[in-house]
């Protein structure tokens, strides 16, 4: 997985991951960067899950993790872009009501103002 | 000139690869070929191939712990239409009953826990029981639907 | 992040296969898999499917007669950066030595006989050993060379 | 592997193969298409190659085994288009001689009346 991080307005930082979120490949590597973001006071973060295309139950779990300590620093995690199939597998989970999801970058950066 | 039918029996096809994840990849990319013979919409083959990837992320870390010694076994075969996948780890088994669900409010925001629940939710039968000597098998099962069929089962 | 020498490192990849000459496809998938990870001129890549092919084509005929009921199996590995592949059979074994020289003047108009010869043109090295308990092994041997490398062996 | 014949200019018939010719595929095919072009007294035939994408040693059998049965039987088999590396094939069997090879479908036609 390849991870960039872009900073949008009001501070937004938009996270672009490209590739695959599975076990032993890309899972750590994502909770390091958004750790990272969460240590350095970003507290608004939005995910741009468009490039991803692969997730297991581990990058879920990642997922999950991510918002938790995002949302345990007061922080807030989004959701933009997210491929049908990525979708499918927090719907079934029931996770997919857990995460703010958005289908517009202008949208979803506004929504961290409100 | 065979039938379509008899070009897509290969009998049974079996692997087995070191403990790495990084081996997921070649297991999914075998069952992919034996798909191939099947006209599968991109989905339902998606999904079995998740579903395969669960086993066999289990079989690697919780079964072999990792260890590369270790070995994880997978027969494939297709028998009346049906794909059934076998996956078997050489570590200390466990009690597919004990393990938790992750729709319950107190475990929806674990990190861990949804691997048996996709491998449900993507395949028509899902069975485990433990190996003579040690060691965890897995049954996957799917019906390869055919031409006509559209319904999915899964999200 | 590991280095790409580490991704490459599968570990032994075993697997076998129902006697049928369509499956030969399965395993030279797998190989080609297998191969990805090194950064192989294409034709090379083909000299070594083709190569595998011939030695199970061989034990699915000659070894096990294609009786569906018997197995071939495949063991593939890269150590040190030579792909190593052993194709056994159930078969009844042959002695190597006694196989004709597809070159030789009366023998290069014959229908057969060039499956061996073609895998020693396209690899380092070919060797064959008779099984404990019947049947025959081939050992079929490439260094997959690295960049800078553009030699080939092989037309 | 796929089989058409269309006759050029002065009866010779052009075999085009698309596909695989090995072991269990193709191979068989191939013969019987060509003993069935000798039985009907069709002496000049032309294999052409271009869309053949595999060979084995089977087929490479095959196709010795169809240039000396036409042969036997007063024919020409000849090959056009060869792809590159089923010339290298044929070249290390020293199988290239043996067959005329063309790289022009005119060429090989009139080669035949020659
Ligand atoms: N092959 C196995 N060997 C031993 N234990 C297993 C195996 N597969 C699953 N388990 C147990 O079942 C639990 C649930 O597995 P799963 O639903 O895939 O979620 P996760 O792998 O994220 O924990 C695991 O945490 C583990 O304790
Ligand atoms: N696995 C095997 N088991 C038994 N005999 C074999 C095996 N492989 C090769 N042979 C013998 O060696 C001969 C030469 O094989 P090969 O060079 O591949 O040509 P071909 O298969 O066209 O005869 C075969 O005809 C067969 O008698």
């Amino acid at each position: 997985m390849k991870t960039s991080v872009r900073e949008a307005k009001g501070g937004v930082q938009i996270l672009d991951l490209k590739g695959k979120i599975t076990i032993g490949s890309g899972d750590v590597q994502l909770r390091e960067t958004i750790n990272k973001l969460v240590e350095e006071g970003k507290k608004n973060i939005l995910i741009n899950m468009a490039d991803v295309t692969t997730i297991d139950s581990s990058g879920i779990g990642e997922l999950v993790g991510c918002y938790t300590s995002v949302t345990n620093k007061g922080g807030k995690l989004k959701l933009l872009h997210l491929p049908p199939k990525i979708s499918d597998v927090l719907t079934v989970t029931q996770l997919i009501t857990v995460f703010d999801v958005y289908e517009s970058e202008g949208e979803a950066v506004a929504s961290f103002a409100a | 000139m065979s039938s379509p039918r008899a070009n897509r029996e290969t009998g049974p096809i079996r692997m087995s690869l070191s403990s790495r994840f990084e081996n997921i990849e070649m297991a999914q990319h075998l069952c992919g070929k034996l798909l191939e013979g099947y006209d599968l919409p991109e989905e339902k083959r998606h999904w079995i191939l998740m579903a395969l990837r669960e086993a066999l992320a289990n079989a690697i870390k919780h079964g072999n712990s990792q260890d590369q010694a270790k070995r994880v076994h997978l027969d494939m075969d297709v028998i009346d239409d049906t794909l059934q996948m076998r996956i078997r780890d050489e570590g200390n088994g466990f009690d597919p009953s004990g393990v938790a669900d992750p729709l319950a409010p107190e475990n929806r925001l674990k990190t861990s826990g949804r691997g048996i629940f996709y491998m449900r939710t993507f395949m028509d039968e899902v069975s485990f029981r433990p190996v003579d000597g040690g060691g965890m098998e897995i049954v996957l099962k799917k019906h390869l639907i055919r031409e006509g069929q559209k319904e999915e089962k899964g999200p």
